[in-house]
Formats: structure tokens, C-alpha cells, sequence
């Protein structure tokens, strides 16, 4: 198979993966937080059961992150922010390890210290942080340090369109812009920053093409939700990155399909907005076309989800059989020594 | 621990305080509401449930995320006669418009010489409990109360948190409101009820800033706490009841302004003071409440060492065991009055 | 005289009671700052004097000023930076206690409290900060009120072309333009921020042209120092504002005749730039151009002159005569109550 | 108070400092000094002079007004295994970025549960004096001290300057460095000087975190105070001496890692504490000093209640009249020190 066809069916199969991976999770996180288990006259409870806190899901998102991703090596860095599984997954983030992180278990990335908010893979140069924005300026200075060693690594930012009103956002793109620092800016537009629709929060309509020429660097719209046009624009991105003239801002269009958080009653949500994006799902639409291009049969496809749902099985597998942290660990890593 | 009689009317807390905003909205027009997704949404923590029905779009306001957009605009249109309230969201995310807060508000009003009024509420979540780890999960009163300017503000109860609310849009200063998710009685957050006083009258009521609510008169030890730990400190109490100790339980209610004297005057009845805080343990509250005692060793006469619990050096982890052991429980406290009432100092 | 005569006429007196302000502060500032008055060892001492403190003059920026306030009535509001003598001239703030203030006496619009960057005169709706950026947002909670309550005033933002690489600038522009609010941003590009030069701290030539489409506004450049191309722009903008369409960012190319502060080596700035910039001075210009038109005539050109000084001597008289305020005023005004 | 001897090398604090930082530089080609105006100029408080020259635009980099990215940056580039240093040029304006170093930076090493280091230092000017009025004047290290996760220094002195920074840079951790204006020894802001070190040995050295320094030994009353309140205490001390009263003076130099013992035993000698400070008086530094003692009354024996000096409860007014009455001056402490000594507890 040619190098292309390869990229384009990892791509596939890691959509496939992480789509296991959020569907999954969805319906996991909500055991153990529902009545007659609960305190009493509590209708769910976000601090039971074995998945506790916040749950932001990345679900209709895959696109994006398999087609930044597939050009990035271990040395590139990738900075996420509260929703961020399907980065994680593209990234190459240790799935049992990133499960246990989720569950709050001692095997976990952060031996449980941080939860899914905050997944730090060293290995493959993967970090998010929980602030809207928060994670801009992280991967310039990841860029700056690339730039100074004079490697020809790159740092990818990935955040919301919500994220792109933060003040961080402007700070850092200017930044990049100035210094010519090898960052890709991955504006992923769900339409949403929880409840507020993005034409009630953002003044234009694109980052990319109204803001990005604020900041001197290449503004790329991509109008729909295709893991195959990413793929395209962040080729160009990238190149342009470690060849040393500098970032790009990419902006995407791409689906919430749940709640902003697991448990959201989405009453913001227009009626028929979901059937409507799920209509359009990239998973089926990116299979039909590799099918078509002859990378992938029926079969294979199949064997693909069937792969990916026990890739899952068995992360979870390994989350809940692991152990808590001893209670001793609270005190520990505040600092090095 | 009020006796419910026919009068008594119980809210949960998120209600109590949504009343508070909602009549004070009704009495002035002046009043607005902003922040994100306190619109139709009503708040991701249901703080401002039913006002954007009540009140329109153009009082109840959705902001974009940009959080030092909206404090500097809190302050411009409070400086041109508006009365804003400014919901952050999560108390942790003052990081991001700090100076708004800190550099711009607080200091207008001295810094003008008395000439430009702030009459403002910040409002914002805080707490942990429920696992939302490090950067959702923080309490983070000491940081506004160190600031000179800002008045803080946090109820522990459902009739405090509707007639502190009041007061606070009616002061004309700039005050910090922080309402922890562990007491909001939400139906999707546990929650701790002590039942320290559910009644929330429905007719509009304001409480002084700077007076202290004793939760439960005690002879042997006083326990400060604020906020969610005043009701731990209630429910320590009742536990330490049974096992002989008299716990008195001290709400301060607001740190700035802080009823000294209601502190100074419990501590030197019982001589024993706890101050348990969700707070980080350093350079914070409850260093500011045991330097008050310390300061008037003149007139208290201690018996035991002061004690405090606290986030002691960590952030909040994210792994249930160890945040429970990260916050200070309900056991802790009844394991440190037991304690204090062991110890006697020289 | 025709309005706009008489509003030419005003720009010009009040470009000149500016610079005379602004050049008299400037040698004023260093009584008693120099050896031997001060403590042992030191060349300068920034604490010392009747005037203490850092000191930032407007000096050459004073175009920017009158071209904007020639339109704002008293219930418009400006909301100023660390540089904002200019602007707080301009919209008629009260000179002499604006200088008593910053003599620190208890005369002074703040008692003496705030000093030079913490101007407020609510009388006509001016206040000042020292944190660059952050009086941005100031001015569209001001427009906020305004439209809120159906009024017609419109708020003005004045700030230097660093502080439009701040966060704020970008938060406020997004509300402004998201809301329409009737706000006006004015981008003065003194090609400085302290010692940086705006090509090593801006990704793009000019805000106004590369980033308030960015926000859904108009952007006008003006490439010369010259009160009446501001004034002819800022016509527009404040138009466009009272009409209820939204804001306008406006960026002016002006001067900074001074250090940035009081006492500045400016090693930086290149050598025969001064002598470049005082080349190009608005204020003969201007009294150039109106006599040109026959709205001023040489002999009212002197006595303008000559009132300035008076009146800016009547001001330093004023603060210098003025009291301190009394110790214990040093506990008031932190509540109001 | 050191006896200048032949080996004595004097040098003005920001020279200390900026000794310490070329030397990692030379040693560590890993280090970089990022900031407003810390390039070609130097620092607008000199913090820089000479490195530009020295080290080229490449590791001493000029910023654009944008401190959140830079912090920002700084935690990325650490990550990457960088040691970056970022200026704020005044320590007021960590609110401007107040988010990246609380949540970001100081919590990314524990919610990591040890994965990634920060090893960075953020340097700020602070403290006034000198009329800089409210948002210029501040000295804040107490809100860095309440954050876990941050070491925080402020040396007193020259010798400390360059110690701490060497023990700053060096350390895996991020480090809050604060440098107070008025003791930097600059030629444009007056300064004070009661030589409490400044021997500035050419080597490199570095000074442990977490060791206080005896500035002066006595048996009467230990006054601690912190930078710049250091060497006013030590001036104070003088005139106390004249007026028969032996102070002992105590720098904690970092307020994270603090030297309790250090503390505990000084106090334990004289009976009498006095903390004096130039950030806000409450819910800060002064607090947790004193709560230190109060938490130790058991082996503590207190002769006067505990003392405290701050800014206190106002922000930094202009007129220097007002500043001089709102900042703990000298004088002041040698009236708080005598009023202590004729105070007795019940
Ligand atoms: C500084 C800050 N403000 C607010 C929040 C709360 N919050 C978490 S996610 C979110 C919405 C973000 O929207 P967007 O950037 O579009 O990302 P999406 O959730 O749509 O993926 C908000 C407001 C936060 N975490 N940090
Ligand atoms: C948040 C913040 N960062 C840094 C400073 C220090 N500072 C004061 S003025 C100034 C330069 C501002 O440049 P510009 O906005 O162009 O205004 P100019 O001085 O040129 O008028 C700086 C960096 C500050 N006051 N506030
Ligand atoms: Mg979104
Ligand atoms: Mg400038």
C-alpha cells in the first residue's frame, strides 16, 4: 500500500478507534451516578461512581485530530485542552494508561493526579490543560524551544472556537506570527462553547479568515467535517511550519455530538441539529470513500470497528482492575525533590 | 439545627440566592446579570435559573469566554451607573482577569479618592468534592480577601445566601460572592446539609456584612469555617457532642468585612480555636484568623495551641482517595478537636 | 465663525495647551531629582521632588487628542492609559486639579491618591489606568450602560500600539463588535512600546488594517500626525456609533516626543529620529494650515501661545500652593461606607 | 553588619543578580531571560544589563505587552525541556497572566503526578516607595506563597541576590524570584542599606532554599521581615539597641520552602515576634508567620501578643505623604517593637 493510502486508512481506523473509544466512555462514565444509588433527591450525581467530575467527549470531532495528526512524529508536540480524547488517541497516547488516568488509577498517565482534563503523555510529547485557552501559549513555547535547538520539530495547539475569544488566543497567535515559530493553531468549530451558540459569542465568522491576517500568518477555512481535507490543509501547514517560515492558523468545522459535559440536558440545542450532524458523520463517509478508492473492503472495515471495540474493552479492562493511589500519594509531586 | 415551625420556608441554597438576585432585579434596573451561559442555560451550576425567562436577554446576559472583557466591563458600567453582577463561573478561573479584579476594581474607588463608585458583585462557583480536579476545584476567598478594596463575601447556608446576596447588590463596593457546589443543593452535585438554616423568607431581606452567625454555642473549642466547612464544622460538632466535647461553630460569613470581635470574643470563652478552611492552608484564611488571635493574646487566653486544617501544600488531586484526603473531612475536624482538647500549650 | 471653524480653532488652542502642559511637566518633573539634593550616589532619583513617581508625557500625540474629543460632549466618556495627559486636556478635565494630582495635593481630582495615571473626573467622564490594556474593556462596559439604557453617549478607548498585543484589546474588540456597542478605539502608534520597537513586538504593520476585521468593525489607518484627519475619521466613527452600528478602531500614527518615562536614556531609539519626528510637528502644521484658510491669523497664534502658558502656569501655581492631604485621609476611600 | 575584610567584593543588588543569572547562562546553554525591555535596554530596573550583549537576541529575548503568552511560552518551553526565566517587569502585573501561573505552571508538575517539570523562574520588581502609586507599588509574594506548587524568594541583600538566583535557576521547580525597587542599589530610585550582606563572591554560589538567615542575633524580641522589610528591620534594630532593646532579626529569604524551625527556635528565645511586611497586611504573609506560633504554643512560650506591620487594608496611595504612613516604615517598627516590650499576655 502506498504511503498515502497507509496515512489515509490510519486515519480511518484511528476515527474508528476513538469513536469506540467516546461512545464507550459516554455510557461508562454514567454507572454508579444515577438513583436509588445516589444521595437521596439527587437525579444524577457527577461525583459518583468510577468516572467522577466533568466528562467533555470529543465525539464527532475525530477528523480533525487524525488529520493533523498523521503528520506529526513523536517529537512533535501537541497541546489539547478540556476536550481532547481524540488528540490523545491521534497523538499515539498510551490508551490503558489514558483509561486509567480517567478512572483516577494509580497505573494512569498522571498515576491518577489529574484526570481526563489533564493527560500528560511525555513520551509522545502530549499534554491539555482544563482553561479555555490555557493551552495557546503552551505550544508556542514548545515552538520556541524547537526553534532555539534549531530542531525541526513542530507544536500543535488545539482548542474550540469558544477558546478563540480568550485573550491567550491572541497573545499567542501574535507570538507565533512575530517570531515565526513552527505552531499550527487547530480552531475546532463545534458551533459551541457550552450553551452559547458561536454567532452569539464571536463577532465574526471565521478565526480563520477574518483574524488570522492579524497575526501575518495563513488563515485555512475547512467548511466540512472530512478528516481527508485536514489531512490536505495540514500538509501545507506543516511544511510551511519546519520549514521555518513560520504558523498557520487551520479552522474546521466539526460536530459536538453530545452534551457539552456528560449529563448536559442540551435544552440549547435546536431541535433536529443532532440528527442533522449525525447525517454527516465523517466515519461512514470517510469509508465509503476509501472503499471506493479500493483501500479499504467491507470486510476490512469491519474488522476495523471490531479491532477498535477490543482495543477498548481492553483499556477499560485495565482501568477498573487497577488500584487506587495510596493516600500518601496526595502529598507527593508538588515538587521535584 | 433551626426547629422547623409552620413559618418555615426551605429553599435550597442555588434558590435561596437566585431569589436574592431576582428581587433585587425587580427593585432596581440598574441590576444586570452577565456571564457564561447564565442565559437560557441558567447557569452551569443553575445560579441564575429562571431570571433570563424573568428579565430578557438584555439583563441576563451570555458573554463570549472572555473573562477580563467582562470584569473591565463590569467596571465601566458600574463606574457610569449600572449596578453589573459578573458570574465567573468557576472561582479557578480568576487567573485569567485577576488584574481586572485586583489592579482595576478594587483600587478605583481609592484611587479616585472616594470619587468613582464600584457598585459590582463578582459571583463565582468554588469547591471541590467531586473529583473536577485541579483547575475546577479550587476555593480561592484568601486571594480576593488579601486584596484591600474588595469586600468577600461566603454564605454557608440558604438563608445566608439570599439575604447576603441582597446586601451585596445593594453595597456600593465591589463584592466577591462565592457559592460552593458542595452546599448549592443542586440535584446533579452532592451535597452537605447540616441543616444550619434552611428558611428563606420570601419577602426581601439583606444581612449586615461583618457579623458573624454562630452555627452552635459550645464551651470547649471554637471552630471557625466558612462556607461548605461550617457545615462539616456543624456535623463535627453534633459527632463531637456525643463524645463529650462542646464544640462552638463560627461563621464568619464574610472575610472582608470580618467580625473580629465575635471571633476574639468565642476564642477567649473556650480557649480553643480550630480553623478549618478548603482553602489552601498557607498564606490564606486560616493564617488570618489565628494571627487575630495571636495578635490578642492580651485579651484570650488560650489553652490549647490554635489548630488549622486546610489544602495543606497540594492542588487538588484529581483520584477520589486522594482528594479526599487532599480537603479537609468531617472526620478530620473531629479527630483535631479531639486532639486540641488533649493538648494544653506551657 | 462656522462650527467647523470654531472646532478647528479649538483643536489648535487645545493642541498647544497640551504641548505647553506636557513641556513644562517635562522640566518641572526633575526638581529636586538631581545630585546634590538626593541620596548619595544616585544620578537621578525618580522618588524624590514635588513631582515623584514615574512620569510618561503625551507630548507629540496631542493630534490624536483634539481630532477625537473636537466631538464628544460631556456625557461621552474616555477611558485613558499610562500616557493620557492628552486626552484628559482634551476632554476638559479640570487642569488644575489634574495637575494638583499629580503634585499629590489634597486639591487633586483623586485628593492626591491616584497621581498622573490614575486621572478620574467623573464631571466629564474621564478616568485613566496604569495597566496597559486594561482600561479597554473600561470603555465598552461604559458603551454597554449606554445602550443598555437607550442613551446616545458614546465611550472612547485610548491606548498605545503595545497594548493592542494584550488580551484585552482582543476580548474587548470581540465584545464591542459582537454587540455593537458604541465604542470607539483609538490605536495611537507611537512605534514604541518602552524601548521595543512595534515591528519587534506586532506580527502585522497595523492594527487597524490587518485586525479589526478580525472583530467585525471598520479599521482606519491614519499615516500622519494630524488632528484633522483624525478629526475627519473619528466624524465617521462616532456617527457610526451614535446610529447604533457598532465600533471603529482608528489608528493614528503619532509621536513620542519624550522618553517613556521621565528620565529614559532611550539608548534605543535610533539616532536623528528626534529631529525627524519634531520635523513633522502637528502643531505648526496645523497653525500653518489654518492660517492658510483664514481661520487664525499670526497675531491670535501668539496670544493662543501665551494663554497656554498662562493657563498651564496658573495650574502648577494651583498644585504647588495646594496641601497634601492629611495622613490619616490615607485609611479613607477604600469603601464607601 | 559582616566586617569588610580584604576578601570583601561589594556589589549593588541588581548587580548580584544579574551576576547569577549570566553565570547560569554561561553554564547552561539551556537557560533564556525573556521580558519586556530586557533586551538592548537592559530592564527597565536594570535586571538585564549586559546579558543582551552578551548572550545575543537569542536568549535574551524582548516580549511583546503580553505577559500571558509569555508565561505561557515559559511553561512550554520548560516542558521541552528549556529553563526559561520570564521578567515581569512589575510584580502588579501578575494579573495580567495571574492564570497561567497558578494553574498552569505551579500545578502542572502534580497533576502530572511527576511526569513533567517545570524548571523556570519568574522574576518581578516590586515594593514602592517612590510614588509609583497603586498598580506600580505592590508587593504581592503572599498571593504566589498561598498557590502550592511555587517556591517563592526575595532576598534582603546583595550576597542572598545571587545566591537565590543560582539556587533559582537551577531548581526543577518553578521559582518565584521578587527583587524589591528599593533595595536594588539602582542610581535612579533611592534605596536603603544597612549592609546586611553585600559581599558578592565572583564564583558561583548557591544558597539552599528554605534556610532563614540570622540578620542579627538578640534576646528580646525577633522581628521578621521579608526583602525589603529586612534591611528596615535591621536599621531599626539599630535604633532599638541604642534604647536598650537586643532585637533579633530574622529573613526567612523564601516564603516557600519556609524555615519554620528556624522561626519556632527564635521566637522560643525571645518570647516576642514581630512580622513586618510591605504586601497587604491580611490573609497573607504576616498571617501565616504568625499563625506558625500560634500553632505552636505548646513549645512556644509567648512573653507579648504577636505583632504584625503591613500594608494595611488600603492600596498604595500616591501623595507620598499618604504612601509613607500606608508602607511600614522604620520608625514604625520601632514603635511596635517597644509598645511589644511593654506588653505582657494575661
Ligand atoms: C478560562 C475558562 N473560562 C471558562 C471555562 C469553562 N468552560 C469549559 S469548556 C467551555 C466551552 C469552550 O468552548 P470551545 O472552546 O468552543 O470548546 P468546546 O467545548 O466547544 O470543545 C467553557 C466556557 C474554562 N474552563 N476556562
Ligand atoms: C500589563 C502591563 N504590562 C506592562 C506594563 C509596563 N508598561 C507601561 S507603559 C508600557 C509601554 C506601552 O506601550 P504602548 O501601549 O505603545 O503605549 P506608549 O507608552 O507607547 O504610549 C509598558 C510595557 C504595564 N503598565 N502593564
Ligand atoms: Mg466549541
Ligand atoms: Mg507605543
Amino acid at each position: 500500500m502506498s504511503d498515502l493510502n497507509a496515512k489515509k486508512r490510519w486515519m480511518y481506523e484511528t476515527m474508528v478507534l476513538i469513536r469506540e473509544y467516546e461512545d464507550f466512555l459516554a455510557m461508562a462514565y454514567f454507572e454508579d451516578k444515577l438513583p436509588p444509588k445516589i444521595q437521596k433527591g439527587l437525579a444524577f450525581d457527577i461525583g459518583a461512581g468510577p468516572i467522577p467530575g466533568e466528562m467533555h467527549l470529543s465525539a464527532g470531532q475525530e477528523a480533525a485530530a487524525v488529520g493533523v495528526c498523521a503528520h506529526l512524529t513523536k517529537d512533535d508536540s501537541v497541546w489539547g485542552s478540556h476536550r481532547s480524547h481524540h488528540f490523545a488517541i491521534a497523538k499515539g497516547v498510551d490508551l490503558d494508561r489514558m483509561t486509567a488516568e480517567i478512572f483516577g488509577k494509580v497505573t494512569g498517565l498522571c498515576r491518577g493526579k489529574g484526570g481526563h482534563m489533564h493527560l500528560f503523555d511525555l513520551a509522545v510529547h502530549y499534554a491539555c490543560t482544563g482553561i479555555v485557552g490555557g493551552g495557546i501559549p503552551h505550544a508556542c513555547g514548545a515552538a520556541l524551544a524547537a526553534k532555539m535547538r534549531g530542531e525541526k520539530s513542530v507544536a500543535v495547539a488545539e482548542f474550540g472556537d469558544g477558546a478563540a475569544n480568550e485573550g491567550s488566543f491572541h497573545e499567542s497567535l501574535n507570538y507565533a506570527g512575530l517570531w515565526k515559530l513552527p505552531v499550527i493553531f487547530i480552531c475546532q468549530d463545534n458551533n459551541y462553547g457550552i450553551s452559547v451558540a458561536k454567532s452569539d459569542s464571536t463577532a465574526v465568522e471565521s478565526n480563520a479568515l477574518s483574524r488570522a491576517a492579524g497575526y501575518n500568518m495563513p488563515g485555512v477555512q475547512i467548511d466540512e467535517n472530512d478528516p481527508l481535507a485536514m489531512f490536505e490543509a495540514f500538509a501545507t501547514a506543516v511544511d510551511r511550519a519546519r520549514r521555518g517560515e513560520g504558523p498557520t492558523l487551520i479552522e474546521m468545522k466539526v460536530f459536538r455530538y453530545y452534551g457539552h459535559f456528560q449529563g448536559d440536558p442540551e435544552t440549547y440545542r435546536p431541535k433536529g441539529e443532532i440528527e442533522t450532524i449525525r447525517e454527516q458523520d465523517p466515519i461512514p463517509n470517510t469509508a465509503e470513500k476509501l472503499m471506493a478508492e479500493g483501500i479499504l473492503t467491507t470486510e476490512q472495515i469491519a474488522e476495523i470497528s471490531q479491532k477498535a471495540k477490543d482495543r477498548v474493552m481492553q483499556a477499560f479492562t485495565f482501568a477498573k482492575e487497577s488500584a487506587y493511589p495510596d493516600a500518601s500519594e496526595t502529598f507527593q509531586h508538588v515538587f521535584t525533590d | 439545627m433551626t426547629t422547623i415551625d409552620e413559618k418555615q420556608r426551605n429553599k435550597a441554597f442555588f434558590q435561596a440566592m437566585i431569589e436574592g438576585i431576582s428581587q433585587e432585579m425587580e427593585r432596581d434596573e440598574r441590576v444586570f446579570y452577565m456571564g457564561q451561559d447564565v442565559g437560557k442555560m441558567g447557569g452551569v451550576f443553575q445560579s441564575t435559573v429562571g431570571l433570563h425567562q424573568k428579565f430578557g436577554a438584555n439583563r441576563v446576559i451570555d458573554t463570549p469566554i472572555s473573562e477580563t472583557g467582562m470584569m473591565g466591563m463590569a467596571l465601566g458600567a458600574a463606574a457610569e451607573g449600572m449596578r453589573p453582577i459578573a458570574e465567573l463561573m468557576f472561582v479557578d478561573f480568576l487567573g485569567v482577569c485577576f488584574d481586572q479584579i485586583m489592579n482595576e476594581i478594587a483600587k478605583v474607588h481609592y484611587m479616585s479618592g472616594g470619587a468613582v463608585k464600584q457598585p459590582l458583585v463578582i459571583t463565582a462557583s468554588m469547591g471541590g468534592g467531586f473529583s473536577d480536579a485541579a483547575q475546577h476545584s479550587q476555593c480561592l476567598h484568601s486571594l480576593f480577601a488579601h486584596v484591600p478594596g474588595l469586600k468577600v463575601v461566603a454564605p454557608s447556608n440558604p438563608h445566608d445566601a439570599k439575604g447576603l446576596m441582597m446586601s451585596a447588590i445593594r453595597d456600593d463596593n465591589p463584592v466577591v460572592y462565592l457559592f460552593h457546589k458542595g452546599i448549592l443543593g443542586l440535584p446533579i452535585i452532592g451535597f452537605i446539609d447540616a441543616d444550619i438554616d434552611n428558611n428563606v423568607p420570601e419577602e426581601p431581606y439583606s444581612i449586615p456584612f461583618g457579623e458573624a452567625r454562630i452555627v452552635r454555642e459550645g464551651q470547649d473549642v471554637t471552630i471557625i469555617g466558612l462556607s461548605q466547612t461550617v457545615q462539616k464544622a456543624a456535623l463535627a460538632a453534633e459527632i463531637l457532642a456525643e463524645q463529650g466535647i462542646d464544640a462552638e461553630v463560627l461563621d464568619p460569613r464574610t472575610l472582608v468585612p470580618l467580625d473580629t470581635d465575635a471571633i476574639i470574643k468565642s476564642v477567649a470563652k473556650t480557649g480553643r480555636l480550630i480553623v478549618v478552611d478548603e482553602d489552601y492552608l498557607n498564606y490564606g484564611f486560616t493564617g488570618e484568623l489565628s494571627a487575630l488571635i495571636a495578635e490578642n493574646l492580651d485579651i484570650v487566653k488560650l489553652k490549647s495551641a490554635i489548630r488549622r486544617l486546610g489544602v495543606a501544600g497540594v492542588s487538588i488531586p484529581y483520584s477520589r482517595p486522594l482528594e479526599q484526603v487532599a480537603i479537609p473531612q468531617v472526620e478530620d475536624i473531629v479527630t483535631a478537636a479531639k486532639e486540641v482538647m488533649a493538648s494544653s500549650i506551657l
